[in-house]
């Protein structure tokens, strides 16, 4: 086989199994309390206080709700598909984390002589990478549903597959107009080309597409057919207990950071931003579209089916075409260079 | 090093792929399908080809499959696996399509067997470039089939 | 124009959830801070008694049939006097509803309900109340109250002195 | 036949029916006090107003008055019939002493169901009410006499139907007081029916005093034990406790009454003494150990003795399931004696009872109250059946000469009822030929068989009165299976061991036998003589059939379940902190299945139930119904 046999620098290896261990850390840590963070929140545009009583102002709580899960019963419907069954929660969960690989979620930093990009993995297709990682993403939520031989899993796992492949469409035709702008798959690319202005402000479209899509993606209200709690019990995970419950629960917050942070990244600038340093600021956007993912969910009602189909296909995808070619000709009539 | 991965892959792709067709479940089936194209996109990937691992992924394993499985979803199939194996009558012609197929990429292969690999692939711009000049009226042609297709649909599921 | 319509809709919607953030909350945190609910409230059962501190209850049965949960359960006996009341007297809260229909049922204000909530126990068992758990010292919410002063019966006062009553009649009277 | 329309239905009434009546059977309660089905109207209530719109009288009536004519068209929720029955309900609680929470009769009572019936709910009267000063009755009625409204029920009944002469009605106007003439214990021995009778709570069951309602009242249709008669019962419990007896319609037997005894006599249900568990030397075992124990030492006992040395005894209060079972278990343990406790002399005459009655010529109670001449031979009827005691006094009411026959018909007997007799040596000097419908009442206890047979040829119908509630039932087995008074057993010498089912054999006769076995719920001589006692369930505790003076097999149905009272259970016991399924001395059969358990222990077949072969027609009897008359089968049979 031709190609990529060169041998690796061990330092190099060890770099990345560092920054995968970091970032592993990092965003299981903030996924834990961002569901802490979500009930507070919730409470508060409730007039409630939320959980306050494990440890000071209730930040044990993640600690308390990790111990439940792992010392509850692992159940499986007895006339379900045991082996998809078990399997399902890891592909809820598995392509969420390691979509974040090709986050570059700061400015590169120079460490032991050499340029140490913060990102797990810089690859030039990463964009599509990104792609391919959300609609595998389907098929937790699909064969979960299905293997439990529940009506409401049944039904909430057809809604889900159904409504992410809708939305997948908009969501990727929405960043088609970053990689014109950009001229790169690479994340990196895209991140670098915002230096003179955020893309936000050369497509507003494109972002508000954008931003409904993955609110979609991650099944949230107002788009959270998938579980609809009072239609559909809790929908495809309803026969879920224990951790496996607990996998698809976090894989849903881990989605939601590294959907923060690929909005950040295609529209925000990334890293990039004045006075602070770039981690800095990467983070603050991330946490600023989680904060927004909750409040829109502690104010939205959930939408019907139909609607959200109709938004989805007669919405959003014809505008994200138009958008497009908006677009197409307005690099075509500015030249090649137009940032 | 390439070469292990390519082999660990290569046999998850055939095993998959086997497993595949023998299989009874549909559902099952269609895990191991999509198993099957993983393994597909790493050999692509390893082949300095990314752009049709991550198309592979994308369209076949995202989408048409997600389709298939939609559909049997929808649609209940009872317990096909339960149904009898099929007859050697029915296997036969699958057999002999097989043997045909692998015959052939035998010969194509033992043709090539010499040749060397361009030492660099074409990367995404040369790609679309080539797409979208060298090929640009097939392109169009399809995806106006496309458009057809989803005008089509729309029109049959239009509001009454 | 709709679209700009429903902006508007969904964004008066973000701005009416985010000053919510910011107000204080309604919460009571329960076991610290404690509410004291009014005194029709209808909590833990009690057996009062009436002014001259005797027992109101008179086993007459009646709460028993009233409970639609079947929680009180008793066996009437005479007391002193010709008096009748209950030899034992049960409520099973582990049962009760608190639908208060015994108090309502009691023909001899007996049976009341007190804002007393809080009786959560351990063992079921020990919500299972006996006679003595449920006797309290006073006349709880009808403090004038005496059912044998107005049921013609005389046992706490000799016949034709309750309230009420002509003398008793001399059957071997001539007069008419 | 006269027909007439009520609340705009067609009612076809009978003959000199009133229109209470004629209402009641097609399913319409006028509310009323003073009427009773036996005691007729007396008018004094005035609580049965009725409107008549048509017909030969008009305007408001009393319906209880007013006897049913042809071409009425009768209103009972007429406005001005419901605001006269209104006002008449206020008046009679204007008095009331409003003390249904300490009153027994409270929901049971038909004060209570007619004033709400009525339509009556507020007190508008403030003036003073009348008050009364109550008597003391005796140990077995309690009286309250500012409950009372004057509807005239208990002295008609007391003075009229049961002939008493103690207690009557005084004063007038408001001051009417109904009561013994001094305080003291009433002396007619149907007293207790002032219970039932009364529509309110003036009279009330002093032996259930304070216990229960009518809501929680364990009740099941039941049979009296006290004697041959069988009257209709309802047996009342809670808590697994007896708490006391009502009376139970029958026509075809007692009518609406029954006597003080079958009321109020100690029915041995609820004594403490009662054998509760298994034992075996008086060591208490389980149900099947103490079988056990009990076969091997009979067999033992056949061993030492040889055969045909085991006695099997019955009695005449083991039900009809019990007695027919007895030959069985006799034939399965090799008994040579079998008996069923009738003495020699009851056994003599019983047999001749037996042999001469048919189904033509045996009396029954309704035969009693309609004869036209009665005479009671050699009875005590207080003892042997005090309800026919009742039947008699109406006969003499409608003008029917009473004979006291022989030495043994005391005429005190019919002095407590009333009635005026004439007392005879001999049956023969009886002019039974004269009247038309003559009644004669025998008793067993020294009846002498041969006058049997002069009955027999007398043309008069005969009430035999057996002794013990099944007495017939056991007679007719008796003759059947050849039974033989124990004492005759006895005599030979050859019986070493005795196995005693319900009997009640007397402790001298029990001296002599090395071995005894009991099933019994009685603490008799027996039991406390036996080595082996295993508990059978009492009368209220199961099912089971008598067979009436008359040959009228009755059925009667579990009241209760079986085990300790709730009020004999200590303390710590109750309320269960552990629950389980029966509750402690629950776990007890009835005699004829501890029977049939015992000889499929002794390895022989097992009948399907307590009643095959001829007897089988019985197992179909209802409870609710008259009974069926299976007298006579001796003659029909051979």
């Amino acid at each position: 086989m031709a190609g990529a046999d060169v041998i690796p620098d061990p330092m190099e290896i060890t770099l990345v199994i560092a920054k995968i261990g970091l970032v592993l850390l990092v965003i299981l840590t903030l996924a834990a309390y961002l569901v802490f963070a979500e009930r507070r929140i919730l409470a508060w545009i409730q007039d409630r206080k939320g959980p306050n009583r494990v440890g000071p102002f209730g930040l044990l709580q993640p600690l308390a709700d990790l111990i439940k899960l792992l010392t509850k019963e692992d159940f499986c419907p007895p006339a379900g598909d045991r082996w998809l069954f078990f399997l399902a929660p890891a592909m809820a969960a598995i392509p969420a984390i390691m979509t974040f690989a090709i986050v570059p979620f700061g400015a590169p930093v120079r460490i032991f002589g050499r340029d140490l990009p913060m990102q797990v993995a810089d690859l030039h297709v990463g964009l599509l990478l990104f792609m391919a990682l959300s609609s595998i993403a389907v098929y937790g939520v699909a064969l979960g549903g299905w293997a439990s031989n529940s009506k409401y899993a049944l039904l909430g796992s057809l809604r889900g597959l159904a409504q992410l492949i809708s939305y997948e469409l908009s969501m990727g035709l929405s960043l088609v107009p970053t990689v014109m702008l950009a001229r790169s798959f690479r994340l990196s690319d895209i991140v670098a080309a915002q230096e003179g202005g955020w893309f936000i402000l050369y497509q507003p479209m494109a972002f508000a597409i954008f931003l409904v899509s993955i609110l979609a993606e991650c099944k949230r209200i107002p788009f959270d057919l998938p579980e609809a709690e009072g239609e559909l019990v809790a929908g495809f995970h309803t026969e879920y207990s224990g951790m496996r419950f607990g996998l698809f629960f976090v894989g849903e917050y881990i989605n939601i950071l590294v959907l923060g942070g690929l909005a950040a990244t295609f529209f925000l600038g990334g890293w990039q931003g004045p006075l602070l340093p770039g981690l800095l600021w990467f983070w603050g956007k991330v946490l600023a579209f989680a904060f927004l993912f909750i409040w829109i969910r502690g104010t939205l009602p959930r939408l019907r089916y139909d609607q959200l189909m109709h938004l989805g296909w007669k919405v959003l995808t014809p505008m994200a075409l138009v958008n497009i070619l908006a677009t197409a000709w307005w690099l075509y009539l500015a030249g090649s260079s137009p940032l | 090093m390439a070469a292990t991965l390519f082999y660990i892959l290569a046999t998850v792709m055939v095993i998959a792929t086997i497993l595949a067709i023998t299989g009874r479940h549909p559902v099952h089936a269609i895990v191991y399908l999509v198993t099957s194209f993983f393994a597909l996109a790493g050999i692509f990937y390893l082949l300095l080809a990314p752009l049709v691992a991550m198309f592979e992924v994308i369209i076949y394993a995202g989408a048409v499959m997600v389709l298939f499985m939609f559909v049997i979803m929808m649609l209940d199939l009872g317990h096909p696996e339960r149904g009898g194996r099929p007859a050697l009558g029915q296997w036969l012609p699958a057999l002999l399509l097989g043997a045909t197929v692998l015959a052939t990429i035998s010969y194509a292969a033992a043709g090539f067997a010499g040749d060397k690999l361009p030492a660099m692939l074409p990367g995404v711009k040369e790609f679309a470039v080539t797409l979208f000049s060298r090929y640009g009226v097939a392109i169009e042609v399809i995806s106006l089939q496309l458009l057809f297709a989803v005008v089509g649909a729309l029109y049959l599921g239009r509001r009454r | 124009m709709r679209v700009i319509d429903d902006m508007t809709a969904i964004l008066t919607g973000l701005w009416t959830t985010w000053k919510h953030i910011l107000r204080r909350p309604v919460t009571i945190q329960y076991p610290e801070e404690k509410r004291i609910p009014s005194p029709r409230y209808r909590a833990r059962i009690i057996l009062t008694r009436d002014p001259d501190g005797g027992e109101r209850c008179v086993a007459c049965y009646l709460c028993s049939a009233a409970c639609p949960v079947d929680c009180i359960s008793m066996q009437a006996e005479e007391g002193e006097g010709g008096r009748r009341r209950a030899a034992w007297f049960r409520i099973n809260f582990s049962r009760c509803i608190f639908c208060g229909f015994c108090a309502e049922a009691c023909p001899t204000m007996a049976i009341q309900m007190t804002p007393d909530y809080e009786i959560c126990r351990r063992d079921v068992m020990d919500l299972v109340f006996e006679k003595e758990d449920l006797l309290v010292e006073h006349c709880g919410k009808d403090p004038e109250y005496n059912f044998y002063r107005h049921a013609g019966i005389g046992v706490t006062q000799p016949r034709g002195e309750g309230e009420g009553e002509k003398p008793t009649v001399d059957v071997r009277g001539l007069m008419p | 036949m006269p027909k007439l329309i009520i609340d705009d239905i067609a009612v076809e009434a009978a003959e000199g029916v009133s229109v209470l009546e004629a209402a009641k059977s097609v399913g319409i309660t006028i509310p009323h006090f003073c009427w009773h089905p036996a005691l007729g109207r007396a008018g004094a209530c005035r609580v049965c107003a009725v409107k008549l719109l048509d017909g030969p009288v008009k305007g408001i009536q009393m319906s209880c008055m007013l006897p049913a004519q042809e071409g009425m068209v009768v209103s009972t929720t007429d406005p001005e019939a419901v605001a006269l029955r209104r006002q008449v309900i206020e008046w009679l609680m204007i008095n009331h002493p409003h003390d249904c929470p300490v009153c027994d009769e409270g929901g049971e009572c038909q004060l209570q169901d007619f004033t709400i019936a009525c339509g009556h709910g507020t007190r508008r009267f403030v003036g003073p009410k009348r008050t009364h000063v109550n008597q003391e009755l005796g140990p077995y009625i309690s009286h309250e006499m500012n409950r009372c409204i004057q509807c005239y029920r208990c002295v008609r009944f007391y003075q009229e139907y049961a002939g008493g002469s103690d207690f009557g009605v005084m004063g007038s106007a408001g001051k009417v007081y109904y009561g013994r003439f001094e305080s003291g214990q009433l002396e007619s021995p149907f007293s207790g029916n002032l219970v039932d009778i009364c529509p309110t709570g003036v009279f009330t069951d002093k032996t259930a005093r304070f216990r229960a309602r009518y809501w929680d009242y364990d009740m099941a249709p039941s049979v009296c034990p006290g004697c041959s008669v069988g009257c209709n019962i309802t047996p009342v419990a809670r808590y697994r406790e007896l708490l006391k007896i009502v009376a139970r319609r029958n026509d075809m037997v007692n009518g609406w009454f029954i006597c003080d005894r079958g009321r109020f006599a100690p029915k041995g249900v609820n004594a403490p003494s009662r054998p509760r568990t298994s034992l075996v030397d008086g060591v208490k075992t389980g149900r099947e150990e103490a079988m056990d124990a009990l076969l091997r030492r009979l067999g033992e006992v056949a061993e030492l003795y040889g055969e045909g040395s085991i006695a099997v005894v019955g009695s005449t209060r083991l039900s009809q399931e019990g007695a027919t079972l007895l030959p069985l278990l006799a034939e399965s343990i090799s008994a040579g004696a079998l008996s069923y406790g009738l003495s020699a002399a009851e056994s003599r005459a019983s047999s001749g009872a037996i042999s001469m009655l048919t189904l033509e010529n045996g009396a029954s109670i309704a035969d009693v109250e309609n004869a036209d001449c009665i005479a009671i031979y050699e009875s005590d009827l207080r003892e042997e059946g005090p309800m026919l005691l009742l039947a008699v006094r109406q006969a003499w009411r409608r003008g029917a000469p009473v004979l006291l026959v022989g030495e043994n018909s005391p005429l005190e007997q019919v002095r407590g009822v009333g009635i005026e007799a004439v007392q005879l040596h001999y049956m023969e000097e009886a002019p039974l030929a004269i009247f038309e419908r003559p009644v004669v009442i025998a008793g067993m206890r020294h009846g002498d068989p041969r006058v049997m047979a002069v009955l027999d040829r007398s043309g008069a119908r005969v009430a035999c009165l057996f002794p013990g509630p099944n007495g017939h039932g056991a007679a007719l087995l008796c003759a059947e299976h050849g039974g033989i008074p124990l004492e005759e057993a006895l005599a030979k010498g050859k019986v070493k061991g005795l196995v005693a089912v319900e009997a009640d054999i007397p402790a001298e006769l029990l001296a002599g036998v090395p071995f005894v076995a009991s099933l019994d719920w009685r603490e008799t001589a027996a039991v406390q003589a036996a080595s082996v006692v295993i508990p059978t369930a009492a009368w209220v505790e199961c099912d089971g059939t008598y067979v009436n003076f008359e040959g009228r097999a009755q059925r009667f149905s579990r009241v209760m379940k079986p085990g300790l009272p709730i009020k004999e259970l200590d303390p710590a016991c109750h309320p269960p902190r552990i629950h389980q399924g029966d509750p402690p001395g629950g776990d007890i059969l009835p005699s004829w299945q501890v029977m049939i358990e015992m000889i499929r222990l002794a390895g022989e077949k097992v009948p399907d139930g307590p009643f095959s072969g001829s007897w089988a027609n019985l197992t179909s009897l209802d409870p609710e119904g008259e009974g069926e008359v299976i007298r006579g089968r001796c003659r029909r049979d051979s």
